[in-house]
């Protein structure tokens, strides 16, 4: 029994099909990473995972609840984080108002009037921030405003987002997507120190191999809605049909 | 100090001195002389100032942070006369259970409309408020006359209950006060050929702004006001870190309100009538010009939006003909025709056309209200007008750093 | 029964002035995303072109006849329009009887310059500023157009009447069978209606069967986009803007004989005009015209004595309730485009 | 007492609306009181100061002070009065408040003036509770009331449309409607007519088809406009364009009346107008030599004949300075007492009382008459009888004006 | 920045290439970030510009776009002999330029077609839609779906499509292999070698240094806004020492 059990969903859009009986277990405290090509539906899948989108059919369990019909800040709290395909941050806020924010969500829950209260007086909070921004290497950014990064500073902020709330499950939509290679190369480490330090598990959708091979305990591939196959990086690797659908000829690890 | 840091607390301070000093700082011109006319230390005008002052503060807290633009903030300003006006007849003459229950009836208003407004955002949002305000404007005006009295406003009486005050002497009407000192009544000081007028009323509502102003440096300080932001930022976002923006903007709303409603009550307060038009749209529309023309998101911008208008709408529409020649009779005739025109066309019946004009011309050219004005103002007086020349004198401070080289390298 | 048919009419006709308002409106709030508060101020300035166009052909010459006096007991001077001596006193009637169609013709032209200067003097800085300030600008433009012709034409209503040949009303209830001049209905709302069809369908057929509609659509969701796509969106976004512009004015000229015009006019119908369009959704022509017969219609209906004697005071706020009834229901009114102005 | 004249002269406030639909009354309000001024400073030709019956002005301002003047935008909205009235009050020392073309504004600002214990005279306004129910002792009013209007028209009314009407009011929905409607109500139904209807119209409808196309469905044959400014213009213009004029009902011409007429209101309506009875507080056709003398200085500064408006503003001015000179004093309840139970004559209505017991004026009421053939654009009514004030006084109790009192003079 | 700014002066025209932009500056409001970037490219090339996160390579690509921001306060950019620099980028398109920006763009509201429709209201055109359908079959499949509905991957396909559908002379292409699967990279990579043999020139910002350095034929390298290395892509693969120093591989 995994922490993420997700049974027989499916979900449409009008007439298209976007995903179709999936069936997906993924056990605590390993990195599960989902791959496939172009629109099979990774990202409806966390979608429905995390409440952006109701599935149609089937039953999506979280550590024993069902997470179907819950709000997404209900989810949240459950201890699902995610990071999106395009990043989804407090543009107009600073870098370290976005490192606030998910801490006071996970001390306060989803909603706490605290009007009165400063912010300079929250130490531990800005503390915890402080060390997550180091550990990204964007302490020096701290003041800038959110928006006006590079959009790879950007991703490694919405993941530094992520990781603060210390999460039991984190979803990652393409973490390193736009990402120079040395700034993969530390989100890779960065995610195995985690990975090592506490209790975590990640899924991870990514289209560079070089992260999936690396972190992955598992692999599921999808395709056109429905898992084509479900095995350990290894096997993946050598799978002709996954090689044929997705991974291609010149693919360089 | 007082959970500031030392810089709003210096800014607290500034602002405690000007609003204390208003009736010195509002008379700069000698009595008699030709520019008295500007003078605006009289009550009723620093009365409304601070009043509307704290109204726009009230909207800012919703809108400047959360980005909601509410178009019927005036409905809550309506009710909380209404409810102070009410007290007033009912009860007792003494301002403190009126303002009190103005705060209280307006915010429970503004929880009602909030909860089902803000089920929708955007312009959305906006229409939704202003059909409610709309609709409680039509209601008083209408309807609801035998709460409200109509179009006359609502009134007191000489047979009215007021319950605690006792019996009547005499047959003029109570005025309003705070344990026996009138709301009306001022000392005046004839000093430097000015008369300076302290007035009760004014220094009640001075005092009650000061504290509504600290209460909201607070809250725009707070880890509260840092979640507003965040909902103007990307509610989507705020979402899926786990937070309810709901609660959030429903709060702010419903603060916003009863700021809306303590200022209502003090308006009624200073004086006792509750008119609907302070429900009509324009009205709400006011507030929002208000902030905006002082800068929206700042704490002084509405404050300070809210002063400029109620002087232009009082000094600007009493400026007539007559004055005119006053002021230009030292000119040749044809020329003193000519510039009177053009001022007369200002002022007095015109002075609407300077309301507008003042409109496009600060959004035009100061970007962020007055307030945004002033800092440029203040950045150019202290760097000196050094023109950047990016070619000759590229300066790299300017850029960001880098991110941090990390292991993998 | 004949009540009920009255009222539908009646709606009809307060529906399809609604609908022509807000037609306007939508093009440049709805597509161009500007919040317009000058809309009102543009519908107003077409009425006054109505208003204009028949003060010059009433441009008279005086003369003095001695038999009679005027209040201060001076020789009175009699006025005749130069139309009149020019084209002989018939078709200078005629001219001026019909200013008020004739100025539809006039007003188009002025209109458009109007749109044009606005958009290019003022509101073109403001499409990327937050609504916030469009409103303020435009509110002080409304304000000071209003106000130069508040000193122009004073603050009363001005008497703006149809030709003669539109006087009088086409009784309905004589075709249908009822008692005589029980239905009846004035010509000249039968010709507002059926103006404002027109209008309306010119307007569809031009933004639908064209590409233009499409790409003004795409220039307010990305300009930059739009831009490196070759296109010059701000050429395009004038056009709409003088577009819109005629389409207020000759909506203001049109109206000036059932509403005689005064210089606050468009602010009264500012507010009404933006709630019919949400109602029927940002950026949906057809939903602002459905908006607006759909409030017409309400509207009407509501201010029928038996049921204001059920609800007191519900045709003053039928318009509202509605509003938030189908916000609520809708969230994006009656036929929204997701996405448009919703933060 | 509240802003004792100190220096050489005296400041009157007058607070007219400067914006919003009544902008045009306001300006032609504002013409008046500087005529006023004018003529009270001994300058110009005097003008009705020579014909008016009392003598104690001399034409060297008030007790000799110069007058002075501030003027303020009530904006038509009680609030925006008030605070302009406060602020003429509080900042500039007017020792009186006049002018307002609204019953509303004129109620709230009458209340104000009380508080702060200065003299209102007010301007154009037309309910019965200025005087009635809302009554105060610091307030005065020389234009004629609702209930003057009923008891003026009614009889001119029945005489020409006959005792056996069916009347059916619109009315504006404020406290100047509802007590018109009130009156006229009372007034024609005191005659044999029956009321059909009652609606209530609110204030600034625009389009009034939908309150006119019921009207279609009964049996009334009478519409009964109880609306002032631009809402008659379209009301009126409306019922027009319904054909109602054209209309016969159980074989009788469908009438359409104006309670209250106002000849700058009347352009706005223009062919509509024609042949519709109303009443109003003075035109100036009239012939009496204050009328003349007025019309005369007016139309010579200005070059158009003055309103009703103008007319009543001017009046309340000279009766304002005139209470002061025979008090000798500019304390509140002195001239108060001076102005009640006053008579006077001259002034363009023929003799007229000041009542002390609710301070309206009486004096006779001019029944009008849209007229057929205008020789210009001012002529736009005609007076088809003058109600001599005797026909429309009614006693202080009077129903329709209960439930108020004047309470006590506020000097402040 | 060792010459002075010269206006009159001429400095690309006399130059060989086809594509240039001589010392260009630009500035987002008053944060200077392209701080005089030169290189020409030559007919039909493909350049690729590579460095890390923050460079400026999206920047610069949207100055040579002449996007109203960055703000371009100093600099030439000529193509073909005509100079784009006193352009608006409508005008610049025009004249050939494309960009296919990093978060892509597709306009919301619009279908697929409309989206590809939109870039053909102006002449010159450059592909028929058959053929971009042809080349992205999954396009032809989703083309009545609101664009932006598509997902990540697809939607790089529409705006590459996008950028084809009008008649180019230059791409600027950023970052156009991001998010997609390796099969449709390798795709990709075919196609911008058809467009090669077209003679179109393309300026290609990848972040998958090595793949983009095979297909190129030069690379130029920024740092901080400024061209660090300007030579041939074989040397930067091989240069084991250059790849650590600027692009830490
Ligand atoms: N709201 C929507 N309406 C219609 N179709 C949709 C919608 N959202 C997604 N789709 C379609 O569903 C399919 C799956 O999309 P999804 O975003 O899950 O793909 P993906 O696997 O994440 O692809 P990529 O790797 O390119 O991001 C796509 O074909 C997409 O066009
Ligand atoms: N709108 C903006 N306002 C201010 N600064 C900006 C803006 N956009 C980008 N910047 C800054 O400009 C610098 C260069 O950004 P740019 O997006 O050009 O980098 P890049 O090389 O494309 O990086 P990446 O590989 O992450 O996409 C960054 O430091 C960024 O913070
Ligand atoms: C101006 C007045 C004569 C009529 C006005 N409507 C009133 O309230 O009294
Ligand atoms: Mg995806
Ligand atoms: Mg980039």
């Amino acid at each position: 029994m995994g922490i993420l059990e997700v049974k027989g969903v499916g979900k449409r859009f009008g007439g298209l099909q976007a995903l179709g009986n999936v069936n997906l277990s993924v056990q605590e405290n390993t990195v599960h990473a989902i791959i496939g090509p172009n629109g099979a539906g990774k990202s409806t899948l966390l979608n429905c995972l995390v409440g952006k989108l109701i599935p149609d059919e089937g039953s999506v369990t979280f550590a024993g609840t069902s997470v179907l019909g819950k709000k997404p800040h209900e989810i949240n709290q459950l201890g699902i984080s995610r990071v999106f395909q395009t990043p989804e941050i407090f543009g107009d806020l600073t870098v370290m108002e976005n490192m606030m924010i998910p801490c006071f969500a996970k001390r306060d829950g989803a909603f706490r009037m605290h009007a009165i209260e400063s912010m300079e007086a929250e130490t531990d909070l800005i503390t915890k921030a402080e060390a997550m921004l180091e550990d990204v290497g964007m302490l020096e950014k701290r003041e800038m405003i959110a928006s006006s990064m590079s959009r790879g500073d950007k991703r490694r902020l919405e993941i530094a987002m992520c990781l603060v709330q210390e999460p039991k499950l984190l979803l990652l939509d393409e973490p390193t997507a736009g990402m120079a290679r040395a700034d993969t190369n530390n989100t890779i480490a960065l995610l195995k120190e985690i990975k090592e330090k506490r209790d975590i598990t990640i899924a991870i959708i990514e289209h560079d191999m070089h992260v999936v091979f690396s972190l992955a305990d598992r692999i599921t591939v999808l395709a056109q809605g429905t898992p084509l196959v479900e095995d350990t990086p290894d096997m993946i690797k050598g799978n002709p049909k996954v090689k044929e659908a997705y991974l291609g000829e010149t693919q360089q690890v | 100090m007082l959970g500031l840091n030392p810089k709003d607390t210096k800014f607290l301070l500034i602002v405690v001195f000007l609003t204390l000093f208003t009736p010195i700082l509002l008379q700069p011109f000698a009595a008699g002389s030709e520019l008295a006319q500007f003078n605006g230390g009289y009550p009723d005008l620093m009365q409304k100032i601070a009043i509307f002052g704290i109204f726009a503060v009230g909207f800012n807290i919703l809108f400047g942070l959360t980005g909601y633009l509410s178009f019927g903030h005036a409905a809550f300003l309506g009710i909380g006369s209404y409810a102070a006006v009410w007290m007033f007849k009912l009860l007792t003459m003494n301002v403190i259970p009126g303002i009190l229950l103005a705060m209280v009836v307006s915010g429970l208003f503004a929880a009602a409309i909030g909860y089902v407004s803000l089920r929708r955002s955007g312009i959305y949002f906006s229409i939704l408020t202003l059909a409610f305000a709309q609709m409680c404007y039509k209601m008083a005006y209408s309807v609801l006359t035998p709460l409200t009295n109509g179009e006359t406003g609502l009134q007191l009486t000489l047979n009215d209950p007021r319950i605690l005050d006792g019996t009547q002497e005499g047959s003029s009407l109570p005025v309003t006060n705070i344990f026996g000192l009138a709301m009306n009544s001022s000392y005046k000081i004839e000093a430097l050929g000015r008369i300076f007028t302290f007035n009760t009323g004014f220094y009640f509502c001075a005092v009650i702004a000061i504290l509504a102003f600290y209460v909201a440096i607070r809250l725009f300080r707070s880890p509260f006001g840092m979640m507003l932001r965040a909902v103007k930022s990307n509610q989507q976002r705020m979402t899926y870190t786990g937070l309810d923006p709901k609660p959030y903007t429903l709060a702010a709303f419903v603060i916003s309100g009863m700021y809306a409603g303590l200022a209502g009550g003090l308006l009624a307060a200073m004086d006792p009538l509750a008119g609907a038009d302070r429900m009509l749209w324009t009205a709400s529309g006011e507030v929002v010009i208000m902030t905006i023309l002082g800068g929206a998101g700042t704490l002084m911008g509405p404050v300070l939006g809210a002063g400029v208008i109620k002087y232009l709408e009082n000094i600007f529409s009493k400026i007539n003909e007559g004055v005119l020649h006053d002021w230009f009779s030292f000119l040749p005739d044809g020329l003193e025709d000519v510039v009177i025109w053009v001022f007369a066309r200002f002022t007095g019946e015109g002075w609407h056309l300077t309301l507008g004009v003042t409109f496009m011309l600060v959004v035009t050219f100061l970007p962020g209200g007055l307030i945004e004005g002033l800092r440029r103002l203040a950045s150019r007086l202290r760097n000196g007008s050094q023109k950047r020349d990016k070619y000759d004198n590229p300066d790299p401070e300017h850029r960001p750093d880098p991110g941090k080289r990390v292991a993998g390298e | 029964m004949e009540t009920i048919l009255l009222q539908l009419l009646n709606g009809l006709d307060k529906g399809s002035a609604y609908a022509l308002i807000a037609l306007g409106l939508t093009l440049i709030f709805g597509t161009l995303g500007v919040v317009n508060f000058a809309h009102g101020a543009l519908f107003m300035i077409g009425a006054f072109c109505a208003v204009t166009l028949s003060r010059l052909l009433n441009l008279s010459f005086e003369t003095v006849d001695p038999t009679r006096t005027d209040f201060l007991g001076n020789p009175l001077k009699v006025k005749t329009p130069y139309v009149e001596a020019w084209f002989g006193p018939d078709f200078g009637h005629a001219l001026i009887d019909w200013s008020v169609p004739l100025a539809i013709l006039f007003s188009i032209p002025i209109m458009i310059a109007v749109g044009f200067i606005m958009e290019r003097g003022l509101i073109k800085h403001f499409y990327k500023r937050p609504h916030a300030d469009q409103i303020l600008v435009t509110f002080g433009l409304a304000i000071v157009l209003q106000e130069v012709i508040k000193y122009v034409y004073g603050a009363n209503p001005i008497s703006t009447p149809a030709p003669d040949a539109f006087k009088g009303s086409f009784d309905f209830g004589a075709l249908l069978g009822f008692d005589p001049n029980m239905i009846i209905y004035p010509y000249w709302r039968l010709i507002y209606f059926g103006f404002a069809a027109v209008v309306i369908g010119a307007v569809f057929s031009f933004l639908q069967f064209t590409t233009f509609g499409m790409v003004v659509r795409a220039g307010m969701a990305d300009r930059e986009t739009v831009g490196l796509l070759g296109i010059n969106i701000d050429r395009r976004f004038t056009l709409m803007f003088g577009l819109a512009a005629a389409v207020a004015g000759v909506a203001g000229v049109m109206y000036a004989p059932i509403l005689s015009p005064n210089y606050h006019m468009g602010m009264d119908f500012l507010v009404l005009s933006f709630v019919v369009v949400v109602v029927g959704g940002m950026g949906s022509l057809p939903g602002a015209v459905a908006a607006g017969f759909l409030l017409g219609i309400l509207e009407s209906f509501a201010s029928m004595n038996w049921i204001k004697d059920i609800i007191p005071g519900i045709d003053q706020i039928i318009i509202y309730v509605v509003a938030i009834v189908i916000l609520l229901t809708r969230p994006r009114g009656l036929m929204g485009r997701k996405g448009v102005m919703e933060e | 007492f509240t802003n004792e004249p100190m220096g050489g002269t005296v400041t009157l406030g007058f607070n007219v609306p400067q914006s919003g639909p009544y902008a045009d009354e306001g300006a032609d309000e504002l013409r008046a009181y500087q005529l006023a001024v004018e003529h009270l400073n001994g300058e110009g030709d005097g003008g009705m100061l020579n014909t008016f019956s009392s003598k104690a002005l001399e034409g060297n301002g008030i007790l000799g002070k110069k007058v002075d003047y501030v003027t303020g935008d009530t904006q038509t909205k009680s609030d925006a009065a008030r605070a302009s009235a406060k602020s003429m009050i509080e900042k500039d020392g007017a020792v009186m408040i006049t002018g307002g073309s609204s019953s509303g504004v004129a109620v709230a600002v009458q209340g104000l003036c009380q508080e702060a214990g200065v003299i209102f005279m007010a301007g154009l306004t037309h309910s019965n509770d200025t005087t009635g129910k809302d009554k105060k002792a610091n307030g005065f009013r020389h234009f004629f009331n609702a209930y003057m209007s009923g008891a003026a028209l009614a009889p001119v009314l029945a005489a020409r449309y006959g005792t056996d009407r069916k009347a059916y009011h619109l009315t504006a929905d404020y406290t100047w409607g509802w007590t018109q409607e009130e009156s006229i109500a009372a007034a024609t139904e005191a005659l044999g007519w029956q009321t059909v209807n009652k609606v209530r119209t609110p204030l600034g409808a625009g389009d009034f088809s939908s309150y006119i196309t019921p009207v279609l469905q009964t049996d009334a044959d009478v519409l009964i406009l109880n609306h002032y400014g631009g809402d008659m213009v379209n009301s009126l213009t409306n019922a027009v364009q319904f054909g109602l004029r054209d209309k016969m009902v159980n074989g009788k011409q469908f009438e359409i009346v104006v309670p209250l007429f106002s000849r700058l209101m009347a352009r706005g309506a223009g062919e509509n107008i024609k042949g519709i009875l109303g009443s109003t507080n003075w035109h100036w056709s009239l012939t009496d030599e204050g009328s003349k003398a007025f019309v005369k200085s007016f139309g010579t500064k200005y070059g158009f004949p003055p309103s009703q408006a103008a007319h009543t503003c001017y009046v309340q001015t000279l009766l304002y300075a005139d209470a002061v000179a025979r008090a000798g004093s500019f304390n509140p309840c002195a001239v108060a007492e001076a102005l009640e139970g006053f008579e006077f004559d001259g002034l363009g209505n023929g003799p007229t009382l000041y009542r002390a017991e609710d301070h309206q004026c009486f004096k006779d009421v001019l029944v009008v008459r849209g007229k057929e053939n205008p020789t210009s654009e001012f002529d736009l009514l005609e007076v088809v009888e003058i109600t001599p004030a005797a026909q429309v006084t009614y006693a202080p109790d009077h129903p329709m004006f209960a439930g108020g009192a004047l309470g006590e003079c506020n000097a402040g | 920045m060792t010459e002075q700014f010269n206006p009159n002066a001429n400095h690309a025209q006399n130059a060989p290439a086809f594509f240039s932009a001589w010392d260009v500056h630009a500035y987002y409001g008053e944060s200077y970030i392209v701080q005089g970037v030169t290189f020409n490219i030559h007919e039909g090339e493909i350049l690729a510009l590579l460095g890390r996160n923050g460079a400026g390579k999206t920047s610069t690509l949207r100055a040579l776009a002449r996007l109203d921001s960055p703000q371009v306060t100093h600099g030439e950019i000529w193509l073909d002999h005509e100079r784009l620099h006193t352009k608006t980028s409508y005008e610049a398109a025009v004249k050939g330029i494309a960009l296919v920006p990093e978060d892509r763009r597709i306009i919301p509201g619009l279908t697929v077609e409309e989206n590809l429709q939109l870039a053909q209201i102006v002449e010159p055109v450059g592909w028929s839609l058959d053929r971009l359908y042809d080349l992205f079959p999954r396009l032809r499949e989703r083309r009545k779906q609101e664009g932006v509905t598509l997902s990540g991957g697809e939607q790089q396909m529409l705006a590459i499509a996008r950028a084809l559908a009008r008649d180019i002379k230059v791409l600027l292409l950023d970052e156009p292999y991001e998010g997609l699967a390796p099969v449709i990279v390798d795709e990709i990579e075919k196609t911008l070698r058809i467009i090669k043999e077209q003679g179109i020139t393309t300026v290609l910002v990848e972040q998958n240094a090595v793949r983009a350095l095979n297909l190129a034929d030069r690379a130029v390298i920024l740092d901080t806004g400024r061209v660090v290395y300007d030579g041939s892509a074989k040397e930067v693969l091989e240069n084991e020492a250059l790849r650590a120093e600027y692009l830490a591989i």
